[in-house]
């Protein structure tokens, strides 16, 4: 309880400074810091269109946060998010490839799940039989994903009508949005859902446990028959499917393209949004979810600070940089 | 040289108040033993002594000068050394390295003349190490040498020695005895942190005894041994448990032929052994002669190359080294105490941790564990603690056979005791024990069947009775 | 700095800070920018260009709203949508094609603009679409006449990542080249064959890859580079200048040739002209439209003939010196020694070849030549194989 | 094909110099016991504030200088400002105990933002600018120095007793700490060189190999840097091998595409999947410094 207060106090005190700071930058180059910080936090909950766009910026970083948060539980610094995001999205695209109708949508979630885990397995074991450190494994096969699904998107899976893009979702197998006007689809509960899941998950099963304890002693996991390297491919595996659901999603719940863009706009960059979101939330899958939020709103009221301000985009970088800096010192940890 | 401690007060930034006050002096010459139960603040004061820990309160004068060393570095300054109980080498760097580490930092290499120096400290006291390794692959006993070596290059006229002979064999402790005097010849003085009772006796010229953070008493020679015992821990109450009834048939574990290799160096080489039903195998020997690899193939953590182990009925296993292969120091009581037997405590594949914590908080009952709770970290208890938790999850396994590394390794004498009747009473219910231990008075208390291990092989075994203690010792020396 | 008045990309201050205008504007101009943004020194910096002028002369405010992802074009849209203040909104990039489809039926009295994406059916989307294969062909054709008079058979063109709208940039450079052979024969009776090596870097923003694939073309003797690569491209510039440097010399060849914006400032001397896409034309004419009323649905097609298309003349670079210039990134006597160094390049290259390259823009205007316009896949590799692309002698 | 063999190698080498220098940074944080996954972010901002100074000395406070020597005064505001991100990430991961990891994530969304926004608006243009010829350096040199660097930093961290002690602060602080090393200084201090050479790195891509700035210059190198670390095992000397195959690979790619032997897709795959398969045929598991990104505190 009072680890969890003076968390709220340190991320308090964090977004405080990293704001102050933000706004003194904002006042040198000649904007109004006041108004900048309106337009950012206030407008994004002032309406539910924008509301509901936050929220779904959420849903994707969020299920990526979580892939690098279960790994680190594993011990592991699992930057492969990025990756199997894109062939979740590739596996979705497939399923549209394949079929035309309602049945897309399961083939779609399966497709692109099995497409991710496919993909972590290969760092994965990797790690396991030749002792590849993940990081270079993840780094490297993140890079290999990126140009085998613009090749994919290019060729096979290419939409004929628009080649800029993929074959889209069939009309019945897409999420469409629940408030129409909005961008609020079903990914977003699904999202949050498996955080709870994900949560559930390492606090309550075995798997979890066992994953907890190989990530931080391997000796005693291995002493006592918990086999480290299961505990490995079983991070890496539930990773994998949260960041390849997140991919799916934005295939088939993302209006209004329902597809896959060449240059993978709509994937691109996710896998390290969700390292942020991991980072921020402390690695705990419900401390991502507020996270994931919070990234929301701000990738929200950037756009209503460049129009209602005229504060250039950059600032919101520059202030989460600030804001994650300041939450890296723990200022209130010694007390 | 001449060093006083006047009222060392300590408490950690936890809140634990390890020492409340103590004041001590070594003469010049001298060898002070430091006895005491674990816990009392033997380690805590002598860290403070070389720097490590900085006092809450209290002066440290060195020939009556006021000092108050920074570092272990400003203490070696001073003339006082520390030999860890816990090893304090680097790891990733060679044993030369390790020496060469406080000459601070400059861009030349370590000099030629550092490295004669070392080795001819290293002869002078009979030690043989290799100085280009990796001291990671260094057996303890030679870590402890280099410990040594390191201290004396660094011209210590003060050195302490923390249960420096947990680690080395009999041979191996009379030669480290012999350095003892010879220091002591040389007008150093020694102090000496130790549980075990015979040695005092032997080495000590003073004994201060520690006691929850004070002094408790003061002894010169000639020593009663049950007299040190009582200042330590208060009354004595032994509760003999003797074994029962000879060793079963059936055997809960076999192996045969078993070869290891540690790279290309083989380490087990061609090991055969049973332990039977109600039967306490003590395999002895120094430190490095392939024991921890011998355990660890046993319970699975390391490959074997050749051979056959099988094991009926299932094993427990309590390792030597408990926060490296035992515990997840982060963890909670809880979450420790079911390591291994977590499936038991899962329905459906969720772990029910109320049913958990009702089986820690039986665990700390019955093994009397000292602890805030059963969700504070295993960090926080004492060493003699965490070992309680550790053999008490082990034996709560309700396996046939129990391997039992170094069980009561820097353990005092009380927890010592309690930990060996545990073992017996065990053995007595039936179970196997495989008790792997470099203390012969361990072994011969409590062992059915005792072999020797050196090189890699055994080369002694047999029922107790048959194995006199001066045969053993020369085994165990590769005599 | 010497020789860098990027002017196209140049930001006067004001234009982003609207509110500290003292006279509140009638109304907005919303430009929402594609991933990657300003600075790409393409459609996202030409649209900025044409905005900022329309909003000077209309007497209008402007609002830059950057994209972050893909994710962001339709709440980009809808929030400008929603302002009411939107004289227009315009969507740089064809990426935004369904973004725009979607939003313009959520706020039918809003009037949109999308440059480089088709839709044709709605009453408020103009769609702004350019034939960047006429304007590629004409520098094909210029490249591949350079490198004839300097006795080489090798021209090359590095390109971002594989998208359709490069297949234009591609497919046009090497109609251009050809045509070049069949002018060549004509003119002097000779045959000669050129060798158009292509490289798809993957990437639009970085330099580095673009120097790297150029280096290697270098190598092979190709002595014409034309670069449609976004950011990337620099590299190529970097290559080519460097190469012609290493050789002694302060001009080409080797040459490379520029795109979208008047690039032929940035190596002066080594670039021998820029296919200007004008982005910026087609915004301010969509403002424009939208302003005077005379706004409606439908498409805006520029080619050369409607002066969306061109390559450029010294008077293009004056005028985007004069920008940076009055925008304080350009020093005055920079830009002259910049105009001077490009004039005396040009004037290295022998009239008839200019006379050439306007002969063939005659041809494309009056519909003699028909520069092939690929949009599929299949029709890529079938014109690859027509137009002899990447073959290696 | 022989005959592309020398530029090919050129190439690679010239490619390589950027993540050589950016590794050599990591690996020499790494030792001591610092992680620092802000490299990207620090190569960006080197490659703005190394022609960013020049420009400022030479055109706004009117420093007159020899043309020569304004390349090395771009490398030094470039370390500079490597060293002074350094400096914070140093002081946040030692003295204050902070989480490397975060504050390395904090650097690179830093940067990225003021990159892109430092150049808006000190040269009020959007996205990138041209470094001018007398700022300009041969590429050559850099990659020399590079090498050089290596080999110093090799026999610095493994043959000298001052790398006995950096490697000692990474492996064991609280032993280190005990044989009265500062190892927070320590710490600090290989930080902020680790970080001036990411600097560097960054100013190479700028004003040597190119004559650009743009807001995302470094484009992934940061990371390949990283992965090249624990590619070389914390070896400087087998992170110039890394950095090499890597480069190599890269740019055989483009020769291979110029041939039109494939997709271009599948040779941009080539330097990744040869960086997995020497990793995982050659070097196989490799051994980290054991306290890296773990924060030392005295009791
Ligand atoms: N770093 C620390 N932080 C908090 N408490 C500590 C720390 N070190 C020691 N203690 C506590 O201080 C007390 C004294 O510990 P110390 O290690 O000095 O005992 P000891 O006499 O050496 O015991 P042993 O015989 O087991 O080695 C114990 O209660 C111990 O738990
Ligand atoms: N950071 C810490 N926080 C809390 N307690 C600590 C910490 N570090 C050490 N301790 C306590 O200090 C004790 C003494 O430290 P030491 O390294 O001497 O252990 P030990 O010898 O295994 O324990 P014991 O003295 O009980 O035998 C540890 O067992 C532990 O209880
Ligand atoms: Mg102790
Ligand atoms: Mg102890």
């Amino acid at each position: 309880m009072r680890r969890l207060a003076l968390s709220l106090l340190n991320t308090g005190l964090a977004l405080f400074l990293a704001f102050v700071l933000g706004a003194i930058a904002m006042w040198i180059s000649g904007y109004d810091p006041l108004l900048s910080y309106k337009s950012m936090l206030l407008t994004p909950l002032s309406d539910l269109t924008y509301l509901f766009s936050a929220l779904a910026f959420s849903a994707p970083i969020l299920l990526t946060g979580l892939t690098f948060a279960v790994g680190l539980k594993a011990g592991l610094f699992n930057i492969g998010a990025e990756g199997q995001t894109y062939m979740g999205a590739l596996g979705a695209v497939a399923a549209a490839y394949l079929t035309r109708d309602v049945s897309a949508l399961p083939l779609a979630a399966f497709l692109g799940v099995a497409f991710a885990v496919a993909w972590s397995a290969i760092p994965a074991l990797l790690k396991i039989w030749r002792g590849v450190n993940e990081v270079v494994g993840t780094i490297m096969m993140n890079w290999v994903a990126y140009w085998l699904v613009i090749m994919a998107v290019s060729t096979i899976f290419a939409n004929p009508s628009q080649p800029e893009e993929s074959v889209k979702m069939p009309e019945a197998a897409r999420l469409t949005p629940l408030v129409a006007g909005t961008d609020l689809t079903l990914a977003v509960p699904l999202a949050y859902l498996t955080a709870v899941l994900i949560y559930v998950f390492l606090r309550y099963s075995v798997w979890g446990y066992r994953i907890s304890i190989s990530g931080q002693n391997p000796t005693v996991a291995k002493a006592y028959g918990i086999r480290p390297e299961q505990a490995v491919l079983v991070a890496f595996g539930i990773g994998a499917l949260t960041a390849g659901l997140a991919g799916v999603l934005q295939v088939v719940a993302r209006p209004p393209s329902y597809s896959l863009a060449r240059n993978l706009a709509n994937v691109y960059g996710l896998g390290f949004d969700g390292i942020t979101a991991a980072m921020l939330g402390r690695g705990h899958p419900i401390g991502v979810l507020l996270a994931s939020v919070f990234l929301g709103i701000l990738q929200e009221g950037a756009r209503h600070m460049q129009i209602e301000v005229g504060t250039p985009f950059e600032f919101i970088r520059v202030i989460q940089g600030l804001l994650i800096l300041f939450l890296a010192l723990q200022m209130l940890r010694k007390i | 040289m001449k060093v006083s401690l006047r009222e060392i007060r300590k408490v950690f930034s936890d809140g634990t108040h390890a020492l409340r006050g103590v004041s001590l002096d070594v003469f010049p010459g001298e060898v002070l033993a430091l006895l005491g139960e674990n816990g009392a603040g033997k380690t805590t004061l002598m860290k403070i002594l070389s720097g490590i820990y900085r006092p809450t309160s209290g002066e440290i004068y060195v020939d009556g000068r006021r000092v108050k060393p920074k570092n272990a570095r400003d203490a070696l300054k001073l003339g006082i050394a520390m030999v860890h109980q816990h090893l304090s080498l680097i790891p990733g760097l060679t044993a030369l390295e390790n020496v060469a580490v406080l000459e601070g930092a400059s861009l030349s290499p370590v000099s030629t003349e550092l490295r004669r120096r070392v080795e001819k400290i290293a002869e002078e006291l009979g030690f043989e190490i290799e100085w280009d390794r990796d001291v990671e692959e260094l057996p303890l006993g030679m870590r402890q040498r280099v410990e040594i070596v390191k201290a004396l290059y660094w011209g210590a006229q003060l050195l302490i020695l923390d249960e420096p002979t947990t680690v080395l064999s009999p041979p191996e402790v009379k030669s480290l005895f012999q350095v003892v005097k010879r220091l002591k010849e040389q007008g150093r003085s020694v102090v000496y942190i130790t549980h075990k009772i015979p040695e005092v006796m032997e080495i000590a010229d003073r004994v201060v005894v520690l006691r929850r953070g004070l002094k408790s008493a003061e002894f010169s020679p000639p020593y009663d041994a049950k007299r040190l015992v009582e200042a330590m821990v208060g009354e004595v109450k032994t509760e003999a448990v003797e074994r029962l009834g000879k060793p079963g048939e059936r055997p809960v574990l076999e192996v045969k032929d078993l070869w290891v290799y540690d790279g290309d160096r083989a380490v087990v080489q061609g090991v055969d052994l049973v332990v039977r039903e109600r039967e306490i195998l003590a395999i002895v020997g120094v430190e490095g002669n392939g024991q921890e690899h011998l355990v660890e193939t046993i319970v699975g953590v390391r490959k074997r190359s050749r051979g056959m182990i099988k094991i009926y009925g299932g094993y427990a296993y309590i390792p030597d080294d408990r926060q490296k292969k035992a515990l997840v120091l982060e963890m909670s009581l809880v979450e420790n105490a079911i390591i291994g037997k977590e499936n038991e405590f899962a329905k459906r594949g969720l772990i029910s941790w109320q049913q958990a914590e009702r089986f820690t908080a039986k665990l700390i009952e019955e093994f009397g564990i000292v602890a805030p709770g059963p969700w504070s970290s295993a960090r926080q208890l004492s060493g003699g603690n965490q070992q309680k938790l550790v053999v008490g999850r082990e034996l709560s396994r309700g396996a046939k056979l129990i391997v039992a590394h170094q069980p009561t390794r820097g353990l005092d004498v009380a927890t010592t005791e309690y930990v060996q009747t545990l073992l017996i009473k065990t053995r007595n219910a039936g179970v196997g024990v495989l008790l792997v231990t470099s203390d012969l008075d361990e072994a011969y208390k409590i062992a059915d069947t005792i072999a020797v291990m050196y090189r890699g092989k055994i080369v002694a075994y047999g029922p107790v009775e048959e194995m006199g203690i001066e045969l053993v010792g020369k085994k165990m020396a590769g005599l | 700095f010497q020789q860098q008045p990027p002017a196209q990309t140049t930001t006067p201050k004001t234009a982003t800070v609207p509110i500290t205008q003292t006279t509140k504007p009638k109304g907005n101009i919303y430009v929402i920018y594609d991933i990657g943004g300003r600075g790409d020194l393409s459609f996202n910096d030409m649209a900025y260009l044409g905005a900022s002028r329309a909003a000077k002369d209309f007497g209008l405010g402007l609002k830059e709203v950057q994209s972050k992802t893909q994710d962001d074009y339709v709440p980009n849209l809808r929030a400008a949508a929603k302002s009411g203040d939107a004289v227009i909104a315009v969507a740089v990039g064809f990426l935004m094609t369904d973004a725009v489809k979607q939003v313009s039926q959520e706020f039918p009295n809003v009037k949109f603009a999308i440059i480089d994406g088709y839709i044709p059916d709605r009453p408020n989307v103009m769609s702004v679409l350019f034939r960047e294969n006429e304007g590629s062909a004409l520098v094909g054709a210029l490249a591949a006449l350079t490198a004839y008079y300097y006795n080489c058979t090798k021209v090359g063109i590095v390109l971002g990542m594989e998208i359709p709208v490069l297949w234009k940039f591609e497919i046009g450079y090497a109609y251009g080249v050809r045509w070049a052979e069949r002018f060549i024969k004509q003119k002097f009776g000779k045959d000669v064959k050129f060798d158009i090596l292509y490289v798809y870097t993957g990437s639009f923003n970085d330099p580095a890859k673009g120097k790297q694939a150029a280096e290697v073309m270098l190598a092979q003797g190709v002595c014409v580079i034309y670069q449609a690569a976004g950011a990337t491209g620099l590299g190529v510039f970097e290559a080519v200048a460097e190469a012609g440097k290493k050789a002694g010399r302060t001009m080409g060849p080797p040459f490379a040739i520029g795109v979208d914006a008047d690039q032929d400032y940035i190596k002066p001397g080594f670039i021998l002209a820029s296919m200007m896409k004008r982005v910026d034309v087609g915004v301010y004419t969509a403002a424009k439209m939208a302003v005077e009323g005379s706004f409606k649905g439908g498409v805006l097609e520029l080619g050369i003939k409607e002066g969306g298309i061109s390559v450029s003349t010294l008077d293009d670079l004056s005028q985007f010196l004069e920008i940076g210039i009055r925008a304080g990134a350009v020093k005055e006597s920079d830009a002259q020694n910049i105009i001077n160094t490009v004039k005396e390049m040009r004037s290295k290259i022998p009239t008839w070849i200019w006379e050439a390259v306007d002969k063939f823009k005659q041809d494309i205007v009056s519909g003699a030549e028909k520069v092939p316009l690929p949009t599929t896949q299949d029709q890529v590799v079938q014109l690859r194989k027509e137009l002899g692309l990447g073959t290696v002698g | 094909m022989i005959d592309i063999l020398p530029l090919l190698l050129t190439q690679a080498l010239l490619a390589a110099v950027p993540i050589l220098l950016a590794s050599l940074g990591e690996i020499l944080t790494e030792r001591s016991g610092v992680v620092n996954i802000g490299l990207e972010g620090i190569m960006l901002l080197g490659a703005l504030m190394g022609p960013l100074a020049v420009d400022y000395l030479h055109n706004r406070a009117g420093l007159h200088l020899p043309d020569t020597w304004w390349p090395l005064v771009a490398m030094l505001a470039a370390a500079l400002t490597g060293a002074l991100i350094g400096l914070l990430h140093g002081y946040i991961s030692a003295y204050l105990a902070g989480d490397q990891i975060i504050s390395g994530v904090a650097i690179n969304l830093f940067a990225a933002g003021a990159v892109a926004y430092g150049i808006q608006a000190y040269w009020g243009v959007a996205g990138y600018k041209q470094v001018p010829e007398w700022a300009k350096t041969d590429p050559t040199w850099v990659a020399v120095f590079a090498f050089v660097v290596a080999g110093v930093m090799w026999y610095i961290l493994f043959k000298s007793r001052l790398g006995i002690i950096i490697r000692a602060c990474g492996e064991d602080p609280e032993s280190a700490f005990n044989m009265g090393v500062d190892v927070n200084k320590v710490r600090l201090l290989a930080t902020v060189i680790g970080a001036a050479l990411a600097a560097l790195a960054g100013a190479y891509l700028s004003i040597a190999y190119l004559s650009v700035v743009t807001k995302e210059l470094s484009a992934g190198r940061g990371f390949i840097a990283l992965a090249n670390v624990v590619f070389a095992n914390w070896n400087p000397a087998l992170a110039v091998a890394g950095a090499f195959i890597f480069g190599f690979f890269d740019a055989l790619s483009y020769w291979l595409q110029t041939l039109n032997l494939a997709r271009y897709e599948i040779t941009r795959m080539i330097p990744y999947i040869a960086t997995l398969l020497i990793v995982a045929g050659v070097i196989g598991r490799a051994k980290p410094p054991k306290a890296v990104g773990k924060a030392f505190r005295r009791e």
